[in-house]
């Protein structure tokens, strides 16, 4: 056993805030330059949260502040897995421990506002949740293992065999970057009829927190786009490069929808994913 | 203490709508639209309370509205300025005679700029933001400073819980 | 079934640009009850008439709403020029006339931004007040104020567009008006727009009309009233045709704005074809004594200001009825079975202005 | 296609450029008969009174005793009908707008006029009260 | 040997003493001496026979067979009677129909009806028998309490605890023949007795509702019982070619095709005391029961009763396409009753269908029946078991002190029962959470599909269920977090409340999670090795993660201390209207209103009108499809 | 293409108010708006309803404190203008369908434009 997974994982915990944060700025860039804006400075989700940190701690109760922190360990520990070349499906699971606690923080301050927005994460989580299990097992039929590290050497050019997989992945992807139109439990940008929805009570370093899990979780994201096209590395950043500014295009054309048309989606994606998948596993059967 | 000054390159505004007749509160919205566009300056409207560092008002305040006011301003954490925009939020303005305008957002909370106009173009209002900032920016080292003099008189104390 | 959510939906609120307060009651998120509630912008200013001079008042009608600043304006002039028996000059009406659609203009723009940013498509908010902005840079080269104009006063306009001015404006509409045309594809075409819109709180033309509705609020549901028909100003000189939709949805009362604001251009640029040279005003003598329900077709709808003289330099009286106190009983009938996603998007549809409301 | 409708848009955005206007660094757009705020030429008012009696905010008071031609910037609304109604084009209103400021303003000015003779005008500007 | 006929013996012993127990108080004393000396033999029988395998025992066979046959007739008749008395018919037919059979079995084919050894042991029996005897004892332990008060809450009915505590004992002395038996005639015995227990307990109320309900799971278990007795007559029938009614000969035949056709109809009977679709409905009616038998039978062990079975059943299962579809029969289950318990807002309905689900769940490992497989379904019984009972006897609890269990009333339990709270927090998260149980599982059973031909159907069912699973256990949990302002707090101190049996099971959860590794490599791993040849594991490295999350949970609290002193406290965000921190607001009309946070249902599309109906369809026609699968394979 | 517009007033009695309204709603009008003035002594009330921009406008003059019927029954939208007359006049309406009980428009002095309002300067930061 070497102990080449321990530097993943710690190279993701340092690198990943600097490289979520300059995803942010160049996403906001981006959005405004799309809206014929000039947009804020490159740095500017730095300040912000360098701002939030400078605010006074202010919370509704004190246990928010357990269940955010959670959040953010666990976002951290699910990426640093998932960098250090685990299990996918645990990656997953720690993945959805993150949101639930999350969720738990946004029920616990027990305001109107941030218990709707807590409902519906739980409603994006659970139209995301089949989509993303399912991209991992599309991961397992093509590469024949669960772990990053094993996928992430393949010689096997994952999306040519599982398109369907990574367009289900990346309708899903709309959800968890909370980009339109899927921002329907708390939005970065556009106003919202919940305020700021899951984040509505949270202020301060709490708030920054959950900013820096954002940025956390955007950076464990890409990486799993990476994972399909992971046969060429330098395809693998162009096509990651390509599908966030994809999302980042997606979010400036469409309105935000209600959360049953998210649940549709997300289960449709899913059912695309199936598709796909069983002619895979029919082929594979075939090809036998 | 950390003496960054991250606030004042991240102002995060609230606005209010405290009866004014319209007219600043879509030169406040205009401010963020590409034209203006003060997402420049890290100025996010958050439209909530607890996530603002700014406080615009526009408008003289009537007998419902106090409440509502005192309400947002105090769920806003510190450190928080307060922006009166348009004559009417500084005095009253031309209503300021009407039976049930309280004539300035400064009888309510305290205001730390006064954005004449009427209505106030964007340009003022981006003037207005820019002033509240140095004064955001001293109320930040005061509070920090309060704060770690509370924090070593707590220990001195030897206080728990 | 008890499980019922309550929320204070306002009167501080992100979507809200104006307080208004609604107690929601939602059954998961679908609204089951909603009750209004309105005066945080009560200012109290019909009162304002004994105190102020009625050549004065004008200001403080033009400051009921900063959006319909124009239309208020107009519509308190024309009132007492009824009572006083005043025949304002031509090339004045022409001019009131242009500016009530310049004002048209920016207000429907700034509606659609509003409205897409209820929706949540914040680039659409940006292009919509994008657009706007060229209607205040006019407003303001013509005026000489963005949002408040200050330019109609009883008796006639204080202020002439210059010639150069109104060819440079006329030049400016064609560009205009195709920016416009693709806004209004998007507004009318783009998929999740639809999504949100079709189908989404109706109100039958039966409906609309017993409930009293005015304005875009009404002709989305086929109501054909648009007080632009009886031609006041310059519109009886101008061929005007109201906007009229059937579907009675919010997707029909966007429709009917987008279409408006095709109509308004077409009207301007047909009032500066047709503008007449002349006077600008007539001397205003005596002081009024009488009644008048003025009425005058706002972005939003039909606005009466009801005024009475008493002989003396201050009105008795100034009522006035804005149209969005009219369309509130429509609302109150259209939320409930709408989603709490779509309640910004409802309250939004009738184009509320909460200042006018409550002046 | 319904789908994706703004791409045009925002291909057009990308294409053309940010549209915002530099505020800070470049000036104000204003226009010719922009309403910014009045000024008072002290050496020829005659203090008759008439801008005070017009202004629709009480903003404008004079005291025509100790010559004190007064306005308060934080009740003037730029209407204008003061400038419009000085009987002697003492008042005019500027483009250019008032800064923020940080406390209730009221300007005052003396008024210099007197009689038909040469008046020295004083250089009395915005800012008073800060 | 002893152990074994100790513990089937000894409750039958104490459930006799209890029939003449009339104070409380001793009968605390008698429950709790009686828990303890079961809970221990229980706990011996680990330490006894864990490295041992299988072990076999010859008992006296002519004798106990008759007088289990007797008592078969007598419980038949007891149930014409009841029928009778109740004018149910269809229990009357089936009790008289699987009597005649059983009748028709011994007269036709005694000769046919013995085992070599009619008792045995291997690690499975010891983990169920672990189960029971410690979950099971610590719910009688509660029961004690529980039933007191609950006669106290409901003067109405009538105090047949004499009874009540006979049948609970007869109940787990029928559990543990249950799980020892080789002899499937036994087997069948026990079987039978479990199910008139669950219809006595059921019943116990007396009302109207609760003695229909009681013949609803009367009639469902009787109708797998007939197809017990079918596959035991088929058994018999073909007994050199299947190894008749004994259990290990018939696993260990290799006539598939022979063997199948019992199975299923075994498995049918699974089916059936699984609760799992179209049967739910017996398990859901159950409700109607005092708690600790809502714990007792319906979550913890009698319906385990029936994945027992199956997953007993499933190396014949294994790689067929009957047991595919009795895997399918559970997998469609397993989603449908998930997405139904989000529609429920009565605590004790959700952790039926949630029951149901998981059952579902382990009927569809079993039926596919892989190695992987069978060891993530144990693990599933294993972690379910805990968990449930654990949220069964809190929701009781819970209900005895704020008088309700509507879940939307435990909103701020973490204020008003703070210890209440943290053991709820703790049985959900074993639920649904991961480095807790029954997400190894679901992970483990992901993992093994995948290598399955046809897992994909499985997979996707899998994806789809534990997504909604998440949803109705997370907004549970969000209630009862919920950190709400000026209630009281109704809980008393740690030793004044009579919860020692929970806070026991609260470390048991906490337990099974820290030893799982231990658990799967002494129990699981070896039985499954054992009738494989190969097992599964969990790679090393994970292990050592979840119990790296494990510790990060438990250390996470700290940042209580971090956070508490300077933080300012503000109210919640109301729109800016003026509001008491209880939420009251002034609302329109002048009226002060209560902003109420109220979770969602989604009834629209997870009611139970609008998905049991499908689903029981699929599954009926599935269930079919496996009798015809069986028999073509034949 | 221009349409004229015509505005009648016609008085009408207290108890022949409802009657009236019954008829122009039956007549297919719509509820344009009710307003209130205060003369000296009694308050003016204009019922007022249009069809084809042909104004009809209905007067009722009451003395202070009679209670007015409401005519929300009629026209479910009139509970705007009742509400508002109630809470700026002081003027009783019975039956309104949504009572907001003088909490619809909230004044910092009850019933500014009451005609029986005890002195006292009516303006405020003068």
């Amino acid at each position: 056993m070497t102990w080449t997974w321990l530097i993943g994982a710690v190279l993701f915990l340092i690198l990943a805030p600097i490289a979520g944060g300059l995803i942010a700025g160049i996403d906001r860039k981006i959005t405004a330059r799309m809206q014929g804006r000039v947009g804020p400075p490159l740095l500017q989700p730095f300040y912000d949260v360098g701002k939030l940190f400078e605010k006074e701690r202010a919370v509704v109760t004190t246990a928010q502040n357990f269940y955010v922190l959670a959040y953010l360990i666990f976002i951290a520990v699910s990426g640093a897995l998932f960098f250090a070349g685990g299990d996918l499906l645990l990656v997953i699971f720690a993945f959805t421990l993150a949101h639930v606690f999350l969720v738990l923080g946004a029920y616990a301050v027990h305001s109107p506002y941030s218990h709707i927005g807590a409902e519906r994460e739980l409603i994006q989580l659970m139209a995301y949740e089949p989509m993303i299990i399912l991209a991992a097992v599309g991961l397992y039929m093509v590469t024949n293992s669960f772990y990053v590290a094993d996928i992430a050497v393949t010689t096997v050019p994952a999306i040519l065999y599982l398109p369907g997989v990574f367009l289900g992945f990346a309708t899903i992807l709309t959800i968890k970057l909370r980009k339109s139109p899927f921002d329907i439990s708390t939005s970065h940008h556009a106003h919202q009829e919940i305020v700021k929805g899951i984040t509505t009570e949270f202020s301060g370093s709490t708030l920054a927190q959950v900013e820096i899990a954002h940025w956390y979780e955007n950076v464990f994201l890409l990486g799993f786009i990476f994972l399909f096209f992971a046969w060429n590395p330098v395809i693998g950043i162009i096509a990651v490069v390509v599908t966030y500014l994809a999302e980042i295009f997606v979010d400036n054309v469409t309105a935000r929808v209600r959360w049953q048309a998210a649940l549709k989606s997300g289960w449709l994606a899913a059912v695309l994913g199936i598709a796909n998948l069983a002619i895979l596993s029919y082929m594979m059967l075939g090809g036998v | 203490m950390s003496t960054m000054a991250f606030l004042k390159r991240s102002p995060w505004i609230l606005h209010y709508d405290a009866s004014s007749c319209n007219g600043c509160d879509i030169e406040v919205l205009a401010c963020l639209t590409p034209l203006y566009d003060v997402e420049r300056f890290g100025i996010i409207n958050t439209g909530n309370p607890k996530h603002a560092d700014i406080l615009m008002i526009t408008g003289g305040i009537n007998e419902q509205n106090r409440e509502v006011v005192r309400n947002i301003y105090e769920q806003m954490p510190e450190p928080k300025v307060v922006v009166a925009i348009g004559v009417c939020a500084a005095s009253g303005g031309i209503f300021r005679e009407c039976y049930n305008i309280v004539g300035g957002v400064d009888k309510v909370i305290p205001v730390d700029v006064y954005v004449p106009g009427c209505a106030a173009r964007p340009e003022m209002i981006i003037d207005g933001v820019v002033k509240a900032l140095a004064i955001l920016e001293e109320r930040r080292e005061k509070m920090t400073g309060a704060a770690q003099t509370k924090e070593s008189a707590r220990q001195a104390a030897g206080e728990s819980t | 079934m008890p499980e019922r959510i309550v929320v204070p939906f306002g009167p501080q609120h992100p979507v809200l640009p104006e307080p208004i307060h609604l107690d929601l009651v939602l059954e998961d998120e679908t609204v089951v009850d909603v009750v209004p509630s309105i005066g945080y912008i009560h200012r109290g200013l019909e009162q304002l008439v004994q105190k102020r001079e009625f050549t004065e008042y004008v200001y403080v009608a033009e400051r009921i709403c900063g959006i319909c600043s124009f239309m208020h304006a107009l519509c308190y002039s024309q009132g007492i020029e009824h009572i006083m028996g005043i025949e304002v000059p031509d090339r004045a009406k022409y001019l009131r006339t242009i500016w009530s659609e310049c004002s048209r203009l920016h207000s429907h723009l700034l509606w659609l931004g509003l409205f897409a940013d209820g929706m949540g498509f914040e680039n659409l908010f940006m292009r919509s007040w994008q657009l706007r902005e060229s209607v205040l840079d006019t407003l303001e080269d013509t005026t000489g104020g963005r949002v408040i104009q200050g330019t109609c006063k009883v008796g006639g306009v204080r202020r002439d567009i210059g010639q150069e001015k109104l060819d440079e404006m006329h030049r400016a509409l064609d560009p205009f008006e195709e920016e416009c045309r693709d806004l209004g594809d998007i507004f009318l075409n783009d998929d999740t727009v639809k999504y949100r819109l079709q189908g989404l709180s109706v109100i039958s033309k039966d409906d609309a009309y017993a409930l009293g509705a005015v304005g875009p609020t009404a002709r989305a549901s086929g109501v054909p009233v648009d007080h632009r028909e009886t031609g006041y100003a310059a519109y009886g000189d101008l061929g005007f045709k109201p906007v009229v939709e059937t579907a009675g949805d919010c997707y029909a009362r966007c429709a009917v704005r987008v279409k408006e604001i095709y109509a308004s251009i077409d009207l301007i640029r047909r009032a500066i074809d047709q503008i007449p040279e002349g006077a600008l005003d007539v001397k205003v003598k005596g002081t009024p004594d009488g009644e008048y329900f003025s009425r005058v077709e706002q972005p939003r709808g039909e606005v009466v200001h009801y005024l009475r003289g008493n002989g003396t330099k201050h009105l008795a009286r100034a009522r006035i009825r804005t149209p969005t106190l009219a369309n509130i009983p429509p609302l109150v009938k259209m939320l409930p079975g709408a989603q709490l996603a779509d309640v910004p998007v409802v309250v939004l549809s009738i184009d509320p202005c909460i200042s006018c409301t409550e002046r | 296609m319904g789908i994706f409708q703004m791409t045009k848009t925002v291909l057009r955005n990308l294409a053309r450029g940010p549209a915002t206007r530099q505020y800070p660094a470049v000036p104000a757009r204003t226009g010719p008969i922009t309403r910014g705020h009045v000024t008072i030429d002290p050496a020829t008012c005659r203090s008759c009174g008439l801008c005070s009696r017009r202004c629709p905010c009480v903003a404008i008071s004079i005291d025509k005793e100790a010559k004190v031609w007064e306005i308060d910037r934080m009740r003037c609304i730029a209407c204008g009908d003061c400038v419009e109604g000085c009987p002697f084009g003492s008042l005019t209103m500027e483009q250019a707008y008032l800064p923020p400021v940080v406390e209730h303003v009221v300007e005052r000015y003396t008024i210099t006029y007197v009689k038909p003779e040469r008046p020295a005008k004083k250089p009395a500007e915005e800012g008073a009260g800060a | 040997m002893q152990t074994l006929l100790f513990l089937i013996l000894f409750p039958i012993l104490v459930a006799c003493l209890l029939l003449f127990v009339k104070r409380t108080a001793l009968r605390y004393a008698v429950v709790a001496l009686s828990a303890l000396a079961i809970g221990g033999a229980s706990i011996y029988l680990l330490i006894r026979y864990a490295f041992e395998g299988a072990v076999y025992f010859a008992a006296p066979s002519e004798a106990v067979g008759l007088a289990m046959v007797a008592i078969e007739m007598g419980l038949a008749l007891f149930i014409i009677y009841m029928g009778a008395k109740f004018r149910n018919y269809l229990a009357i037919v089936l009790a008289v129909i699987q009597a005649a059979l059983v009748v028709y079995l011994e007269t036709t084919f005694s000769g046919n009806l013995h085992a070599v050894n009619n008792l045995f042991i291997d690690q499975f029996s010891i983990i169920m028998a672990l189960i029971i005897g410690l979950i099971g004892s610590l719910i009688a332990v509660y029961a004690v309490r529980y039933m007191e008060t609950y006669h106290h809450h409901h003067p109405e009915v009538r105090d047949r605890q004499r009874m009540f505590f006979f049948v609970i004992f007869a109940f787990l002395a029928a559990m543990f023949g249950l799980v020892f038996s080789n002899n499937l005639m036994w087997l069948f015995f026990f079987w039978e007795v479990t199910t008139i227990s669950s219809f006595l307990l059921i019943g116990y109320s007396e009302t109207e509702e609760a003695t229909r309900n009681a013949f609803r799971a009367l009639v469902m278990n009787l109708l797998g019982g007939v197809a017990f007795v079918v596959a035991l007559v088929f058994l018999a029938a073909t007994e050199t070619t299947s190894g008749g009614v004994d259990l290990a000969r018939v696993l260990a035949s290799g006539e598939t095709a022979v063997v199948l056709i019992p199975a299923v109809l075994i498995g049918f009977a699974g089916i059936t005391k699984a609760a799992l679709m179209p049967f739910s409905s017996w398990l859901l009616g159950a409700m109607v029961a005092p708690t600790p038998v809502s714990a007792l039978l319906h979550s913890s062990t009698m319906v385990k009763a029936g994945v027992y079975i199956l997953v007993r059943f499933s190396p014949v299962f294994a790689g067929t396409f009957a047991g595919f579809s009795v895997g399918l029969v559970g997998a469609v289950t397993f989603v449908v009753a998930s997405a139904i318990a989000i529609s429920q807002s009565d605590a004790k309905s959700v952790l039926a269908y949630s029951t149901i689900a998981n059952l579902g769940l382990i009927a569809a490992c079993a039926g596919v029946g892989t190695y992987m497989l069978v060891w993530a379904a144990i693990l599933l019984i294993i972690f379910h078991a805990v968990a449930k009972a654990l949220l069964f006897l809190g929701t009781g609890a819970i209900e005895h002190r704020t008088g309700s269990r509507n879940i939307e009333d435990m909103e701020g339990l973490i204020v008003r029962m703070p210890r209440m709270a943290v053991m709820m927090f703790i049985g959900i998260a074993g639920m649904f959470l991961a480095p807790f149980g029954m997400l190894i599982s679901k992970w483990a059973a992901i993992e093994a599909f995948v290598q399955v031909p046809f897992g994909l159907v499985f997979i996707a069912i899998l994806a789809y269920g534990s997504a909604v699973t998440v949803f109705f256990w997370a907004k549970w949990m969000g209630k009862l977090v919920a950190v709400t302002r000026n209630r009281e707090r109704v809980e008393k101190g740690f030793f004044e409340e009579p919860w020692a049996p929970l806070y026991i099971i609260t470390g048991l959860v906490i337990a099974a999670v820290a030893l799982f590794p231990v658990i799967s490599s002494a129990l699981i791993e070896p039985y499954v090795l054992g009738i494989y040849g190969a097992t599964a594991r969990l790679g090393e490295a994970n292990v050592a993660i979840m119990l790296l999350m494990m510790a990060l949970l438990l250390i996470l609290p700290v940042s209580f201390l971090l956070f508490k002193r300077t933080a300012r406290h503000l109210p919640a965000y109301m729109g800016g209207r003026t509001a008491t921190p209880d939420l009251h607001f002034a609302g329109s009309l002048g009226l002060t209103r209560e902003a109420q946070t109220r979770n969602y249902y989604l009834n629209e599309y997870f009611g139970e009108a609008k998905l049991f109906r499908p689903g029981a369809a699929v599954c009926i026609v599935l269930i079919l499809a496996s009798w015809i699968l069986a028999g073509v394979a034949l | 293409m221009t349409v004229n517009e015509e505005q009648t007033t016609i008085s009408v009695a207290l108890e022949d108010l409802t009657r009236e309204v019954e008829a122009l709603h039956a007549g297919g009008y719509r509820l344009v708006q009710i307003g209130c003035t205060g003369t000296g002594e009694t308050y003016e009330i204009n019922y007022s309803f249009d069809k084809d921009y042909q104004y009809r406008n209905l007067r009722l003059t009451v003395e202070p404190e009679t209670e007015i019927p409401s005519i929300s029954g009629i026209y479910w939208g009139a509970f705007v203008y009742e509400n508002e007359m109630h809470d700026l006049f002081g003027i009783p309406v019975t039956g309104i369908n949504i009572d907001f009980k003088g909490t619809f428009i909230r004044t910092a002095e009850k019933y500014p434009f009451s005609v029986t309002r005890s002195g006292g300067d009516r303006c405020r930061n003068a």
